[in-house]
């Protein structure tokens, strides 16, 4: 009995066999964390000529014009199948959506077709060195200049930057008193000249991290996105869409899969069944979460306290059901290479992904700060 | 909400004028017996039942809502119990129009024949549900009975009946006890869910009075992020308590009984973190009797173990997902 | 083999048969909290004929000239015991080493052998309505008279105050741009004129708390507690004091023992042992830390981090022996009035003890806060 | 710290300008023989052995400040293992004069007789104490061995070793396990506490420097806090580790197996938290490759369940405690 079967119009089991499929012509090897680190462009490309990039954009820019719902149905089985779509993933999640709403026309139509098509790689250029969670610490600058902009500093923490076709990058377009205004958005061609990648590798050996210089980058004037100088509500708007996915909850479900098939074992262990339980109830209220949160989307609305509660205990239970397969002594001499101590090192990441939990409490908080004496009255009526 | 739901949502807010809640007030109160007799006159233990079987019509869905609404006002009443006993009683000829049942559930009593059980709310019933752990429910009206009261640390009554006469329904007219169980245990989500409300409500209005430092509590960054955790546990429970609503909907009360299981776990969470965080943020004046907190803390701590314990629901749960597959845990069990 | 057992010198031996006999002859029943909330003047006056109280001050004032490892021996055991101690507890840990410290010579002769003996209750007048952890923000006052000094103000949260025979006072003696100068202590004869105690009702329904008014409460001078206006620097040597006490861990020493009783019937449950070996090598730890505090205190120094540290996991300890026996499902349909409910109940009250954990950790970073690039010089040399 | 101890300190700081120590880069590192051959020509893995049995002197407790000390630097050696061995062999004839001695610890190996088991560091062995988890320790010493090298998650060498020619060595000459077993404990103890001293100072040192919101991060009071948590920690298993060496000073081996598991847990405990909030507070830098911190967190990882996990040394100190009296759990268990 799925209380969300009537939405699903599909999309599941298209996911699904394509995942099957591919899995059954070892054609890559489910891991946790594959939505950052399992790299295959042909993978994004055949999920693409399925239709199931941009599901939810209008058919004119290449989507399929379905809900928010759909499109989580398809992230979902993606991340359950645990399946590369790491080339696609930031296109289809940050980039397409503002480009959506913020893009000028010719942006969309040049970029969003081929991103649903699976031929676009984008890489975030946002964090600075020195910045940690103030994102508003932007020293790299956009100079205009006739028929656009010259682009000029250095990104940090880019992920993917040396394999993508485009980056996204908020840079500083004005000085103004506070910080926060003067910034603009852009999206930049990787294969303009003067931008240089750098890789770094991060804990596990891996590279998809890097540093991306700018050094008098021209980017054409319909590149900016939306106002310029208004960048920062836009970046707070596009942070709250990235929030609210199921990749903040999803990145260990293979070892989620492993602990239970690992607790089968044990079937007299009460204590064991007991977590397993605790486990199970986590993950259905953070999954209903999303769904609530697609929703609330689909309605127009923008469901920031609720995005933020999953992106805060979506992490949560990430990290938690590393140390949960520890503590049940489930998992005792692993290879270096198992899924156990793979996922291990790419939990102290989960909690850096999209602010710190003290950024998603203040945004909670915040969301509290005009409500009058008494809240019973809007938890009652928000809720049903 | 529904229109109902509404309705009755604007009903618990009048009611609640005329029997003022005791949240302004900490010290130990009487059993409402007056809210409870105003309630069961308006027919609101009997929403969820429809007309024919003797009921005032509704869903379970705006049972939750007045059984929420009360308890984030801190009204304590039997309603969870009576409501439960009178859905399950629908139709059955041999119950009495108008007394009270309550639901005896498995761990609270042993052995058949049942002639002694214990209940919450027991002494104001005429008839009760006693649910086994191992046969079928059954349905014992009786005119007298010998009842040893007691209380649980909320002050509700947890009382012992020793039935004198009684007459024992066939469990063929019953509800199975998973489905007792589900019912049951959405309202009691419902009530853990108002009550954390209710403690959140009380916490924010604290932090927002009291200064300390030559400022107000709620501006200091720990404390705001304290609150927000605390709402953050609020949204969770939420989105849990609706999902098993929706199962209860739209599909048959046993089949609910996973997505309540996973709702009252959470609920049970969110109470004692709730509990918690409420007292660390109110320091001293969180534990005098006069202040309200204790009694909306108590009932916390009381109800999330009630019925079935949070310990109970997690391994029954558990057991469920590791006899499953990795397709049933994620299609039905999850989703 | 204790590894202490040297330190002992017969007062554990003292303690373990007095307590014993009071038990046997059901003179006291053992409950969580004992050293706050079981009072019983008899039984300080037994304590005080055996010589067991202030065992660490000078013979001259009445006590033993033992060490602070010989005053711990007693208070472990006498928390082991859950004995009713409230009613010297505060004079022995608190009041009596400030009179010690700062105490004019007449005060110490004329108090410190009857707190030694048993006759003394003492209660902390510190708190004051809307400070909260902000135990500066003191609106009481004390202006100078001859003779002495006229006290006037109220006091909140001050335990035992409506059975005490004194009651240390903080009070504001001049006003100063920092609002931590200008505070003075006393010592304040509870006969005198002027104070009344009104009862505040716990959520337990006990009465421990009052509320104290002084009006114009004379005090005379040889009461003041070391330098007029130095109050505060007093009183956090004082907390620092207050907060290396085994009573910081073993509030719920007699629920730690019927988990174990309760867990014992179920030897074969491997998860329930690993939880009890977790709660023993915790207690153990921090056992040792009071053992290392009152060790420090003895060789002179002020071990300040270390006594912050057994406050703030001491704390935790409690707290987390109130969870486990939820969590492990020993406690079932409790009565109201067991151990289990008692000892929940209590609970919330153990993290105001002494200041918040916040408090206590500003106070171990700034410890930090002179130290060095490499600390591990430090570490290695302070450790052995 | 006896004057051996200061001196031995002195040494590893002196050392450890000679190796320069791993803090500064992040990248991995070669087994590192030059250090490691000079800890043996200075005797540092026979600390702890009298001298009329080769050995060079001190107590555990000195060997112990030697392990902490290398553990904060960041050097990884196998002077853990081959010291517990040197030990356990002190006076056996058979040992080779020179050779390297590893640990192979019960859960590593199955079955007797023993031609293959596995060892941290064992390429680097001549001979190994077989510590068996339901018979007594053998000492086998062997000529040739086929070795597959792995290595944990922190890079160090976990080998398997299987002997062609091996000589037995009769278990009556060796400590029991349970003497092996505590020794090694302590050892261990000492590596996790420096190696989380080391992650501690490492945090501090970028929180001073690091600067956002134009302040420098160990001014943000919920940053102050997590560092602090993090040191009482480290003066919680201090505590605990200390206790385990005076109870190896004062007692026999055996006795001293129950503060030994005691501290052995807080340490795996500090490991975890420390390396929780290191890398909460480090930030995006902390993951990087380049920056030592996580050649500090892999060790904290690896070790905290290396040897004995801390799930099975809080079970064996349960099941211990659950058979014990209160008076026995007071007097001895936790004193």
């Amino acid at each position: 009995m799925s209380t969300k079967a009537a939405d699903d119009t599909g999309y599941r089991r298209r996911v699904r066999d394509l995942c099957t499929s591919w899995q059954a012509a070892d054609r890559y090897l489910p891991r946790s964390d594959a939505w950052l680190r399992s790299f295959d462009p042909d993978f994004s490309k055949a999920l693409g000529a399925e239709g199931l990039i941009g599901v939810s954009w209008p058919t004119r820019y290449g989507g399929a014009g379905a809900t928010n719902r759909d499109r989580l149905a398809v992230t979902e089985e993606l991340l359950r199948a645990a399946a590369p779509v790491a080339a696609h993933w930031t296109a289809d999640r940050q980039v397409g959506p503002a480009i959506l709403r913020h893009g000028s026309d010719r942006l969309r139509h040049e970029l969003l077709p081929r991103i649903c098509s699976g031929d676009i790689v984008c890489a975030i250029g946002m964090s600075e060195a020195e910045a940690g969670s103030d994102l508003a610490s932007v020293c790299t600058t956009a100079r205009a200049v006739p028929g656009g902009w010259l682009v000029n500093g250095r990104k940090l923490w880019t992920s993917h930057a040396h394999r993508a076709t485009h980056i996204y990058v908020l840079a500083r377009t004005a000085r103004m008193p506070r910080r926060q205004d003067g910034l603009s958005e852009f999206v930049v061609d990787m294969a303009t000249p003067g931008i240089t990648v750098s890789p770094i590798a991060d804990m596990t050996g891996e590279h998809h991290f890097n540093e991306v210089a700018f050094v008098d980058v021209f980017v054409p004037q319909y590149r900016l996105l939306g106002n310029q100088d208004d960048g920062w509500r836009q970046v707070t708007e596009q942070l709250s869409f990235e929030r609210g996915g199921p990749e903040r909850v999803l990145s260990t479900y293979p070892l989620v899969v492993e602990i239970l098939k690992r607790a089968a074992a044990r079937p007299a262990d009460t204590a064991t069944a007991a977590h397993v339980g605790d486990l199970t109830a986590r993950l259905a209220a953070l999954r209903r979460l999303c769904w609530d949160v697609a929703g609330a989307v689909d309605r127009g609305e923008v469901p920031v306290m609720e995005a933020a509660t999953l992106k805060v205990l979506g992490t949560r239970f990430e990290q938690h059901s590393v140390e949960l397969a520890r503590k049940l002594g489930l998992f005792g001499e692993e290879p270096v290479d198992s899924l156990f101590w793979q996922t291990l090192l790419a939990s102290p990441a989960f909690s850096l992904r999209g602010g710190a939990a003290e950024v998603l409490l203040d945004l909670v908080s915040r969301q509290e700060g005009g409500r009058g004496r008494d809240t019973f009255v809007h938890h009652a009526t928000a809720g049903g | 909400m529904s229109e109902l739901a509404q309705e009755l949502f604007a009903l618990v807010d009048e009611l609640n004028r005329r029997f003022p809640s005791p949240r302004g007030r900490g010290h130990a109160e009487e059993v409402p017996f007056s809210l409870w007799s105003t309630l069961m006159e308006l027919g609101l233990p009997r929403i969820g039942i429809p007309e024919h079987h003797g009921g005032v019509g509704g869903e379970l869905d705006d049972l939750a809502v007045v059984v929420q609404a009360l308890a984030t006002y801190g009204h304590g009443t039997p309603l969870v119990e009576a409501s439960t006993a009178a859905w399950a009683a629908q139709g059955v000829a041999a119950v009495p129009a108008t007394g009270l049942g309550v639901v005896a559930v498995p761990h609270m009593q042993a052995g058949l024949p049942t002639r002694r059980f214990q209940a919450r709310w027991g002494r104001l019933a005429h008839w009760a549900i006693v649910v086994h752990a191992d046969a079928p429910p059954q349905l014992i009206t009786f005119d007298g009975a010998d009842v040893v009261e007691e209380a649980d640390v909320a002050g509700e009554p947890v009382d012992t009946i020793e039935v004198q006469s009684a007459v024992v329904v066939d469990a063929g007219e019953l509800p199975s006890q998973s489905a007792l169980r589900a019912r049951m245990g959405i309202l009691r989500t419902s009530a853990l869910l108002g009550t954390a409300y209710g403690v959140y409500d009380l916490t924010r209005e604290h932090v927002l009075q009291r200064r300390q430092f030559d400022r107000p509590l709620a501006e200091i960054p720990a404390v705001r992020h304290a609150l927000a955790e605390m709402r953050t546990g609020l949204v969770q429970t939420q989105a849990a308590h609706e999902r098993a609503l929706d199962a209860w909907r739209g599909g048959t009360p046993e089949q609910a009984l996973v997505p309540v299981a996973a709702a009252r776990i959470i609920a049970a969470q969110t109470a004692s973190a709730c509990a918690q965080v409420a007292h660390q943020l109110h320091g001293a004046m969180g534990v005098t009797n006069e202040y309200a907190l204790h009694r909306f803390t108590r009932r916390l701590w009381a109800w999330r173990d009630a019925d079935t314990t949070e310990r109970q629901w997690a391994e029954e749960l558990g057991a469920r997902v590791l006899s499953a597959s990795e397709h049933e845990f994620w299609e039905v069990l999850t989703s």
